[in-house]
Order: structure tokens, then C-alpha cells, then sequence
């Protein structure tokens, strides 16, 4: 209770710190603008519904490209993790692709794609995929050996290990690497939805943009907040849930 | 990939910019239900806005555009970049619409003195870049992606102006409605003015012009005859053109800009070769393209080419 | 047990060696050692760390195979691992992922003709054994090392396996717990006729258990000595006269070591 | 050695696949150039100098943000683990903003500091902060409390514990938050150059968004791959050695 | 102990009781209890699982304050831990960032008065007594369960603490270690007068090491019964009056928890 009001009250002040500074007129409105105006755009872009058309562009767009990344990601990380010509080959690629930003295949992904929604599906499952095969592969890799072994004594074998041992004894490592990919995958979108206007629907990295080149900062600080709201909320529905079950069952943290 | 457009529509993209005049106003008509396009060649047309050259060439090469207007630069490096084989021009639209301005403070009196200068054009490697470069080449100066003697800095116009009067640029050569604006709101000199070489053009996906080859010609003849609308009827072109942008920016053009603006543009059908072979030369001095080919193909389909005589 | 009327041992071990290959060179985990078990016998193996008893065990079970000779049950040579040699690791080896019944149903499940119902009551029946009755659906980490062994030990009875390779089940247990076990392992192997390999540092328990008491020796790990217990069953640890063959073998520990 | 030549091989037949596919002119070159287009491109912009200038810039930028930002964020996400106080309010704070795609700043760092080497500086900084703050907040709150208790009966206390113990014993979770910061800086500085351009600079991403807009795509991928190349080395040189260390002393893996 | 002209006890836990809070309510996991304990002396606390021994020694060490009662040390009341009461913690609580020496200097480097050459002399002379000279620089994950523990022992004493706290610190050692480091441990807490509270599940170790064995009962932990050991030292654990002693323990401990 006592800390739940000490977090309130900071942000409180915070507002009202950000609200007296605009107020004072150190800084020209144009650099800062204040709470009440922020308020505002968001206000009347919630009544006209951009906003939450732009939300929903964008979320359907992150969705989908995440769950490609991911259903490929996850038995191509444990192929390369269970065999070494297939690690020396597809895995040496994806260690490379992953540490090329997503966004760099924007250009690519425009030229083969049009200005289309495949285009940023491409782009975002781009981010994913790479990031969550590795991580799978890291996991299934550094699985302690006595697990598979245990199993094998009790006669399990091939695929039952797989889905009964491998998998389940990976678990923490997956959904690291499915955090990581979705942080990847969102940080991807909002590039290239700032980078490129699509034709096909404007999303949350476009009111951005727009905000940009209206030299709008209330509306720039507004779309700020929301992308924030989201990643706070995808973050607490997708993955806490199995937070909380890795903590209660294997009593790890984090 | 994305599939051509079903039969019985007409994809055309544009920019929301005074330069691209012909489609403002043919837009503004369609606007109003009796399209200008749509009625000459009996199509669903669907307008497609751009802000930049090199998407309308990246909406061409992955075929979701059919027909744009589109400025030499861009269009040439499209041509090039495909070996001859996406792009297709078919009638010129505007000449002009072009300066170069020099801030008041900046100190440049003469050419020579844009040595060590911020210059800032509106896109690498689109007309008035090219421009830009070609000039600052024949002044005597090495200007490449590495050599610097005059900082040519390809920058977005919504932020030229801003930065032009914080004093950031010394000087911008851009198009209009930009350099009428920089004249008015940010106090810049006029250094060199462009009537005359050719800002925009009508072009089409060639596999397009090649399959349909009637209907290619049938929206080439419908621009040359809104071209000859727009110059007898100045002052409702000119109403139009603002509705238009208003429609499509939701920001005001006041008359007085639009009709400075205005007269520094050449309405024009004709697409004059040696404009377009000057610009590939310079585009090639530049370090832009790597080969600097031969026009006919671009041409083939277009009816209005004015040949070195 | 080389008399040829006789059935072929249960487990034979045929002058197995093991070679480990690590960065600084090559370590002669078990020198060549050769050992029969009958059928329903109950060996321990005794013997200082890291004198190749975990080593043995592990190829037997077929998780490792010999640098040299071979292992084989009921005459048939050892190709790999299998349940009916079911191991209980020095580690618990227990899966995070599933709760205390989970675990010892696993094994259950790979047993054919087993429907789910007499499944999860083999396995309630074990785990009550080992007095867990109450954690069914704890945690592996909500449990102490002692109950951790306890499920490891349900889990590798419960399948009924013909050949039980233990290593050190017991060592964190506490002496009353661990008394409770030694009663019921003695009297599970005795009706089972199981045959059982049990690795343990401590020669008491050895005695108690074992029908036969192999002490090895390290650098490289071999066998030293053998000694039957002839006692009677079921034995109490506490027993004089178990103290008295302890002491014996304690003796010759310290002999082969020193 | 036999693992090394499949590598080799499969990425020489990926090469040569490639070069075979743009030669049957299967799609337009515009859409793929091929191997040896790229091949001369690379070659034309290392002898001009202007590979190794823009990869410079970047470069510059990504390390004195990267630099800054994990001098702020260790010592600010030691604090905020160790008092409940600023975990409720600048914990809270940083959550958010990690989960802010820090391409999202760039407008407004356009406006606070012009097209200036500060504004990517700030883009680069808030795109590594927040991420290593949580990821060290998060590993000195999970420390076992085993290593801190026991310091304290050896006589251990304040600022010794803390520079003894708790800095080493979250070690992992502090090399792997700097690793995701890092991740997070490199895509933030290549989304931010691709998206506006400097007066004080080109770096990589503008390599890139030049290629776009002269539909150079040799030069697109050409880009691409000294991304890449760079991103490997990066990882090379800046965590290899601490992961080894991390593995060779704790036996971790990873 | 009563005596008002004794000098006072080195430690005295005085009406103490300990109460944890979890989520499904309080465990009183030690019920008001009180013990004294001399200088030099040597107390074992034995009991089964769950009963309070380590609780107990948290108390002494200061890491946890008890709920009820207080402790003082040489009259003084505890308020935190401090070096002269060192810990050896029943998991090893290694630091895994520094090697076998550098734990063992850990503790040095806290004590003043020494300079770095006498620190490392102190290091080695304490990792020669566990036997472990060959092991260095040897990382912590290199070690063996009892490796491990032989170090935390090094630790401990290094500092020369006035009064040592164990808990179950011979539990993963085998039979021989263990009774090289009985007779070391003896020698050391005799010649040095230290005073030490000595957890163990092992009856005989108690008795071979302790003067005083105090029983324990869970649920709640207190104290049921103590035993003086009168036996003269240095003992053996193989001593069979000894044998005899522990025997009577263990038939308490039985009583008390069945
Ligand atoms: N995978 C391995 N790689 C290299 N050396 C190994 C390996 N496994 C065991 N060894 C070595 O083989 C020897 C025998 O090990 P083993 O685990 O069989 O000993 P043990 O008798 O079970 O000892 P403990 O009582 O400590 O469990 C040891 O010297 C050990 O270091
Ligand atoms: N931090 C804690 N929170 C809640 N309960 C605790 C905590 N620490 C100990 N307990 C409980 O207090 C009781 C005594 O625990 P303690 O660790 O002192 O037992 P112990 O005698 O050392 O047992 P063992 O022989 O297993 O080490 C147990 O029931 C335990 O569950
Ligand atoms: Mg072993
Ligand atoms: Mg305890």
C-alpha cells in the first residue's frame, strides 16, 4: 500500500513538474509540449478512432509477424541444436542475420514486396526469427545431459525425448529467446513504420511520423505513452503468465 | 509479390506538391465524381500519394502502380537500375518550379563563395540534387559522397526550413512550393532561378505500356489535353490545386504563394531528349549511376519527344 | 559362477575398461574389470571418490560404452540404454518441470500395458513407500535433498525394472529416514528378486544390503576385494555383528589407500 | 576441420546459387542484384574510402552512446534493486522506457537537439540505458542471498559488499544485460540514420537509405553485409572474452 | 552454569524463540529456548529435519534476529553478524567469481593487521590442513561436493574466529576425509580454545567431536534433551564406547520423534 502510493505520488509530481516547467516558458512550446496538450490529442484521437485504428494496424502486423518468427523459429533452433551440419550451416547464417538490425531489410523488403503489408510482415519476422532460433538453440544446447540421459534409462527415446524432455527442460531459454524476439519484433515495426508510409493502412510508428512532420510533439509524445502502454501490457499478457510458471514450478526467478 | 491490377482500374500515383500540377487537378475532379481521367478512358483510376521519387519507382518495380507522375532524376535512375526494362516515360508535365536561395547571412555573393557552404537539396540523387552537383561541379568544386569542398546535404523539406532559419543551411535548392516559401517566411535570396528544365513527368510501368498500349495512349492524349485545360483556365487550376492539397496535407497554401510559385513553372506536354540525356550525364558525373545508357527504349511509347534538331 | 551347468550370469561384465579423453590428456577412468552378478544378487560397490564406481554404473546402464571388453545381461550384449535397468543417479536427475507425481509417472508411461488409472497408482503406491504421500503435486525445488532422493528412488523402483543401478541413493538422507529404506529396499529386492548394483561411501550401509561388498581402489579404478555378507535378512544396521564386518572391510579401505 | 569445410562449402554454394538465380534473369535485376554486382560495389566504396568513413561515424556514435549508457545504467539499476523507494519510481520509469522503442525518440530529439551528433547520441543512449539498468536491478534482485550473508559474518559491509560481492555475483546478468543493450543501441542508431539524415555525418544507415533512394540495391546489400560483419566482430571482441571468463569460472554456459 | 562467581557464558541464547511468516501463515520454527555455552566449549545439535538447528545458528551469527529473547556474546547482545563468529553455511556459499585461494583470502582481507604475504601464507597453510594445496587456483564448478565443503571449512578458520557456527559440515565428505578432518578439527578447537556450535544428522560425529550433544524435536524445534560426552580426546569415531553413546542418543532421538 505505503509503495504502490510512493509510485503514484512520483508520477504525480513528475506530471506536475513537466505541466509548471511548460508553464514557465523556459522552453518554446514547440520543444515541449505540456501534459494538458498531450492530453488532448489523446483525448480527441481516441473519439475519432485513429488512434485505436493505428493500435490495431500495428498490433495485427506484430501478431502475425511474431508468430511466423516464432512457429519457425522454435524446430529450426532445435534442428541446429541436435545436428552439426545443420548447425555449421543455417546456424552461422542466423548468428549473422541477427546482428543485422531488422530495419536494414526495409529497402529489400520495399523493392520485393511493394509497399504492402508482406513487406512489413518480412521486416518483422525478420526480427523474430533469427533471435528466437538462437536462444532455442543455446538452450537445447546447454541443457544439462542428465536429463536426456535420466530419460533414455527409462526408455524414452527419439521423439518422445524431444517433446517430453528437450522441450519442457529448454522452457526457460525459450521464452527468453521469445521475449527477446518480441522486443526485436516491436522495435523493427516502429522503425520501419516511421521509415516507410504504407499504402495499406497507417500504424502507431505512422501517426508518429506524421507528428514529426507536422511539427506536432504533443501528438509525437501522445503515440509515445500508447507505444509504451503496449509494450507494458504485451509484455504483462504474453509473457508473465509463463514467468509465473517457471517461478513456481522450477523456483526460478525472473 | 503483388498481381497487376484487375481489369478496369488504373493505379496513378503522385506527390501532394505543386509541381505535380496536372494531377492535382485531375485528382480534385475525381474529387468531385466527374474524373478527368476516369471519364477519357472509361477506368476506375485510384490515386496513390508519394513524397518521394525513389517509393514511386519502388511501387513500379514491385507493380503496384501503373501510371505516375515522377520527377527526370528518379525516373532515369529507375530506367538505368533496371537495364531498361521497368520504366517507361510517356509526356512531359511541368519545366521549372526550381531556385536555388542563399540566406541572407550566409555571405555567398558569388558562386565561388559557397566554398566550405551547407548546401541542402531536397533527396540524394533526385533532380535538383543532381542539379545541384552538376553546377557545383562546373564552379570547380569536388563535391562527391567523401569530398566536401561544398557540404551538399540531402535533407527532408519539412526540415529545410526549419533549419534554413536556425542558420543551419547556408543555402537550399529545392522546388516549389519550397522556395517560394523560403523566400517568404525565412528571408532568402533568389542566387539562380530554373524555368526551364523538366520537373515532372508522366511515366508508366513498361510492362504495362507494352500490354496495353491503348489505353497508354489514351492517358498520355487525356494529360496533353489537362495540360491545355490548366493553362486556359489559370485561375480555377489554380482554386483546384489548393482544395486539393488542403484535401490531401490538411495544410493551407495561401494564394500568394501558390501564384509565386506558379510563375516559375512551365506547363509543358513535350519531354525534350537532350534535358533528359544532360541529366543522365550529369546524374553519372556524380558517382549516381554507373552506366549512362541510351533513352530510346524510355522513350518508345512517349509521342510528344522534342529530338535535338 | 563358472560352472557351465549353471544359467549364465545376469549381469556379466567382461573386462571392460574406460578412457576418458579431457584437455590435459587422457584419464584411465576403469582399469579392466571383470564382475558377474546372478540373478537377484545385491552387490555394492565400495570405494574411495573418484575410483571409477559411477563410471561402472553408467556402462551397465548402456549410457556409455567400454573403451575394451563388454557388458552383457542375460548373455545378450549391452547396446544402449533401456528400462528394463533402471539408474538412480548421484544427482537426483529429477525433471523441474513436472511435480513429484509427474516424475515417477514418466517412466511409468513408457511401460507398455499400463492403463492411466493403475499408473497413478503404482505410483501413488511408491511414493507412499518412500513417504511422500503428501507432495504429490509439489515442486521438485519446493523439496529437500533428502526428499528429492526419496522421489528419485519411487521413480526408479516404480517401473519394476528387472536390474536397479543405485549410486549413492542415500547420502542425504537423515538415519532415520534412511533406516525406514534400508527395511524396505531389503525387503522389495528379496521379493522382486531384483538385481541390484548399489555405489555408497559407507561401509555400514554396504553391509547391511549387499550380498556381496566389491571395494575398488583409485589410479586407475579397480577392483581390490571382495567380501560376501553372509548375515542373515532382513539385517539391522545396528547390528554387532554387522559393526564387526564393517570394521573388517573399513580396514581394508584404509589398506588399499593408504 | 571437416565441420570447417562444410561451413565454407554451403556458404560458397549459397553464393553461387544466388549468383546462377540473378543470371537467369528469373526476376528483374533491380529486384536482386547479383554476388558480383555487390562484389564491385564493395570494392568501388572501400577504395573511394567511403565504406570505411561511414562505418567510422557509426561506429563513434555506437560507442560513446553505448558507453554512456552503461555507465549510467549499472550504478542506476544497482540502486533501484537495493532501495524499494526508487525501484517503485525510477524502476517503474525504466519498464516503461525499455519497452519504448528508442527510434520513437527521434522526433523529439530532432527538436531538443537539432540535426546534431547529440540527437543520435541520445537515441543510442536511451536505447541502451534502460535496457541494462533493468537487466542489472534484475540480477542483483535475484542474487542468492547466500553470497551477501555470508560476506556479512566475514565482516563485510556497505560500499566492501557491494564492490566485492554483489557487482561479481551478478556478473552474468550484467554482461547479459549489456549484450541486449548493446543488441538494442546498434538498432537504434541503424533505424535512426536510415530515418534522418545528418548534417554532421554519414554513417552506415545512411549508406543504406541513399541505396534506397537511388534504387542502388548492390549497394542495399552490400550495406547490409558490412552490418553484419560488423555485428559479429562486435560480439567477438566485446563479450566473447567475458563469456568465456563467465564460463571458464563459474562453468556457465553461454 | 549458575554460578554468579563463573565468568560469563561466551555465548548465551536466552529465551529465544524464532517465528517465519510464508504465505500460507507462521511456522514457529524455534519455540523459546535457551542455552549456554562456555568458552572453548564444543556443542553438537542433532535432530531431524526441519527442527530449528539452522535457525538457531542464524540467530547466533546475527543474520536473523530472533522474534522473542535475545542473544548475547561474552555479555554483550548480538546486533549483527561480525567476523569473529564465522559461519560455515550448510549449502557452501562459495563465491564462484573467485578461486579456491581467492575465498579463503576473502575473509582475510577483512581482518586487519595483516599484510598481503602473511594473508596468503594463512590461505595456504589452512587449504594444506583440508588438503587441498594442489587446488589453488582451481575454480569452484571444478570441484567435487566435498572438495567444495573442505573449502568452506578453509575459509571458516583462516580468520581464526573466536567462536566457529557449522552447520552439517562434513555431510558430502567420504569416510576417510571425514576422519582426518574429526581428528584435525579436535586438535585445532583445543588448541586454539574456540568455542563452537556444531550441527550434524550424523550421531557419532557428534558424539566424537562434541562435549555437550543437545537433541532436538520438530514442530516446534526446541531442545529435548542434552549429553554430556565425557569421553577423553582426541577420540576416534571407530572407539566402540563411543559406539555405545551414540547408540543411547539415537535410541533418544527415536523416542522423541516417533
Ligand atoms: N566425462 C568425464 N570426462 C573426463 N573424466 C571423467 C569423466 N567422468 C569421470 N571422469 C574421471 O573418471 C574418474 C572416475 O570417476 P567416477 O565418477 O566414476 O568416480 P566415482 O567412483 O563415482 O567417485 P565419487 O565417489 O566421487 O562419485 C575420475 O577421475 C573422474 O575425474
Ligand atoms: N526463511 C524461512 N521462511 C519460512 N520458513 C522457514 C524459513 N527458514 C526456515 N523455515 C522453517 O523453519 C523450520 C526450521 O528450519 P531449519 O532450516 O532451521 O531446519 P534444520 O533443523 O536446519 O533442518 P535441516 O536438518 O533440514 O537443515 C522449518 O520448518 C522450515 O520450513
Ligand atoms: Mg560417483
Ligand atoms: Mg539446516
Amino acid at each position: 500500500m505505503k509503495r504502490l502510493f510512493i509510485a503514484t505520488a512520483f508520477f504525480a509530481l513528475l506530471v506536475l513538474a513537466w505541466h509548471l516547467l511548460v508553464r514557465a516558458e523556459i522552453w518554446s512550446p514547440v520543444l515541449l509540449p505540456g501534459p494538458a496538450a498531450v492530453g488532448e490529442y489523446l483525448w480527441a484521437s481516441l473519439l475519432d478512432g485513429s488512434l485505436a485504428s493505428s493500435s490495431w494496424v500495428t498490433l495485427k502486423r506484430l501478431m502475425i509477424g511474431y508468430l511466423i518468427g516464432c512457429l519457425a523459429g522454435l524446430p529450426l533452433g532445435m534442428l541446429t541444436a541436435r545436428s552439426n551440419t545443420l548447425n555449421d550451416t543455417l546456424g552461422v547464417l542466423a548468428l549473422g542475420l541477427q546482428t543485422l538490425p531488422s530495419v536494414c531489410w526495409v529497402p529489400l523488403a520495399l523493392i520485393w514486396f511493394g509497399q504492402s503489408e508482406s513487406a512489413m510482415l518480412f521486416v518483422v519476422v525478420m526480427g523474430t526469427l533469427w533471435s528466437v532460433l538462437i536462444s532455442v538453440d543455446n538452450g537445447v544446447r546447454n541443457l544439462p545431459p542428465i536429463y536426456t540421459r535420466a530419460a533414455r534409462t527409462m526408455g524414452s527415446t527419439g521423439f518422445h525425448t524431444l517433446r517430453h524432455v528437450i522441450l519442457p527442460a529448454s522452457m526457460p531459454y525459450v521464452i527468453s529467446g521469445m521475449k527477446q524476439g518480441w522486443a526485436f519484433a516491436w522495435r523493427s515495426l516502429m522503425a520501419a513504420e516511421i521509415y516507410v508510409t504504407l499504402l495499406s493502412g497507417y500504424g502507431l510508428g505512422h501517426l508518429l511520423h506524421f507528428g514529426r512532420e507536422l511539427n506536432a510533439m504533443e501528438q509525437v509524445t501522445g503515440v509515445m505513452l500508447v507505444i509504451v502502454l503496449i509494450g507494458l501490457l504485451a509484455d504483462k499478457i504474453l509473457f508473465s503468465p509463463w514467468e509465473r510458471f517457471l517461478h513456481r514450478r522450477w523456483g526460478l526467478n525472473g | 509479390r503483388p498481381a497487376p491490377a484487375p481489369d478496369g482500374l488504373l493505379r496513378l500515383g503522385h506527390f501532394p506538391n505543386v509541381t505535380h500540377l496536372q494531377a492535382l487537378v485531375a485528382r480534385s475532379f475525381s474529387r468531385e465524381g466527374r474524373g478527368w481521367f476516369e471519364e477519357r478512358l472509361d477506368r476506375e483510376v485510384r490515386w496513390f500519394v508519394y513524397n518521394a521519387g525513389p517509393s514511386v519507382a519502388e511501387a513500379i518495380f514491385a507493380r503496384s502502380l501503373d501510371a505516375a507522375y515522377m520527377g527526370p532524376s528518379p525516373m532515369l535512375n529507375a530506367y538505368v537500375r533496371s537495364a531498361g526494362r521497368e520504366m517507361r516515360a510517356l509526356a512531359g508535365a511541368v519545366n521549372g518550379g526550381a531556385a536555388l536561395l542563399v540566406h541572407p547571412n550566409s555571405g555567398i555573393r558569388t558562386a565561388a563563395d559557397f566554398r566550405g557552404k551547407k548546401l541542402a537539396t531536397p533527396q540524394l540523387g533526385n533532380t535538383q540534387d543532381v542539379q545541384a552537383r552538376a553546377w557545383l561541379s562546373a564552379q570547380g568544386f569536388a563535391v562527391s559522397l567523401t569530398q566536401h569542398e561544398v557540404y551538399v546535404l540531402p535533407t527532408k523539406n519539412a526540415d529545410q526550413l526549419s533549419l534554413f532559419a536556425r542558420g543551419d543551411l547556408d543555402a537550399i535548392w529545392t522546388t516549389e512550393p519550397w522556395a517560394s516559401r523560403l523566400e517568404m517566411e525565412a528571408g532568402a535570396r533568389v542566387f539562380l532561378e530554373d524555368r526551364d528544365t523538366c520537373a515532372t513527368l508522366l511515366v508508366a510501368r513498361t510492362a504495362f505500356a507494352e500490354t496495353q498500349t491503348e489505353l497508354t495512349q489514351k492517358l498520355a492524349a487525356a494529360h496533353r489535353e489537362l495540360t491545355a485545360w490548366i493553362s486556359s483556365h489559370a485561375d480555377e487550376a489554380a482554386a483546384r490545386v489548393r482544395a486539393e492539397l488542403r484535401e490531401l496535407t490538411g495544410a493551407e497554401v495561401s494564394a500568394e504563394l501558390l501564384a509565386r510559385a506558379r510563375r516559375r513553372m512551365t506547363l509543358t506536354d513535350q519531354i525534350e531528349a537532350v534535358q533528359l540525356q544532360t541529366l543522365l550525364e550529369q546524374a553519372h558525373a556524380a558517382g549516381f549511376l554507373r552506366a549512362s545508357p541510351d533513352l530510346t527504349a524510355l522513350l518508345r511509347h512517349c509521342t510528344s519527344v522534342r529530338q535535338p534538331s | 559362477m563358472n560352472d557351465p551347468q549353471a544359467p549364465p550370469a545376469k549381469l556379466l561384465i567382461d573386462g571392460v575398461n574406460k578412457t576418458f579423453r579431457n584437455s590435459r590428456g587422457e584419464v584411465l577412468a576403469l582399469d579392466t574389470t571383470t564382475l558377474a552378478v546372478d540373478e537377484g544378487e545385491f552387490v555394492c560397490l565400495v570405494g574411495p571418490s573418484g575410483c571409477g564406481k559411477s563410471t561402472l554404473l553408467n556402462l551397465v546402464s548402456g549410457l556409455d560404452t567400454p573403451t575394451h571388453g563388454r557388458v552383457l545381461m542375460d548373455g545378450n550384449p549391452v547396446t544402449g540404454p533401456g528400462s528394463e535397468r533402471m539408474v538412480m543417479f548421484q544427482e537426483h536427475a529429477l525433471f523441474p518441470w513436472l511435480d513429484v507425481l509427474g516424475n515417477v509417472l514418466f517412466g511409468l508411461k513408457l511401460k507398455p500395458g499400463l492403463d492411466a488409472k493403475e499408473r497413478v497408482d503404482v505410483a501413488k503406491y511408491y511414493l507412499k513407500l518412500v513417504g511422500l504421500e503428501r507432495f504429490l503435486k509439489a515442486s521438485i525445488h519446493e523439496l529437500s535433498g533428502g526428499m528429492r532422493q526419496r522421489v528419485a528412488l519411487a521413480r526408479a523402483l516404480a517401473p519394476n525394472p528387472r536390474v536397479l543401478l543405485m549410486d549413492e541413493p542415500f547420502a542425504a538422507l537423515d538415519a532415520m529416514t534412511r533406516e525406514q529404506l534400508y527395511a524396505d529396499l531389503q525387503k522389495i529386492s528379496a521379493a522382486q528378486k531384483k538385481t541390484v548394483l548399489f555405489v555408497t561411501h559407507n561401509v555400514r550401509e554396504a553391509v547391511c544390503l549387499g550380498d556381496r561388498v566389491i571395494l575398488f581402489s583409485p589410479n586407475p579404478g579397480r577392483i581390490r576385494e571382495q567380501f560376501k555378507v553372509a548375515l542373515p535378512r532382513p539385517r539391522d544396521i545396528n547390528d554387532p555383528a554387522l559393526s564387526v564386518l564393517a570394521g573388517e572391510i573399513t580396514r581394508a579401505l584404509k589398506s588399499h589407500t593408504a
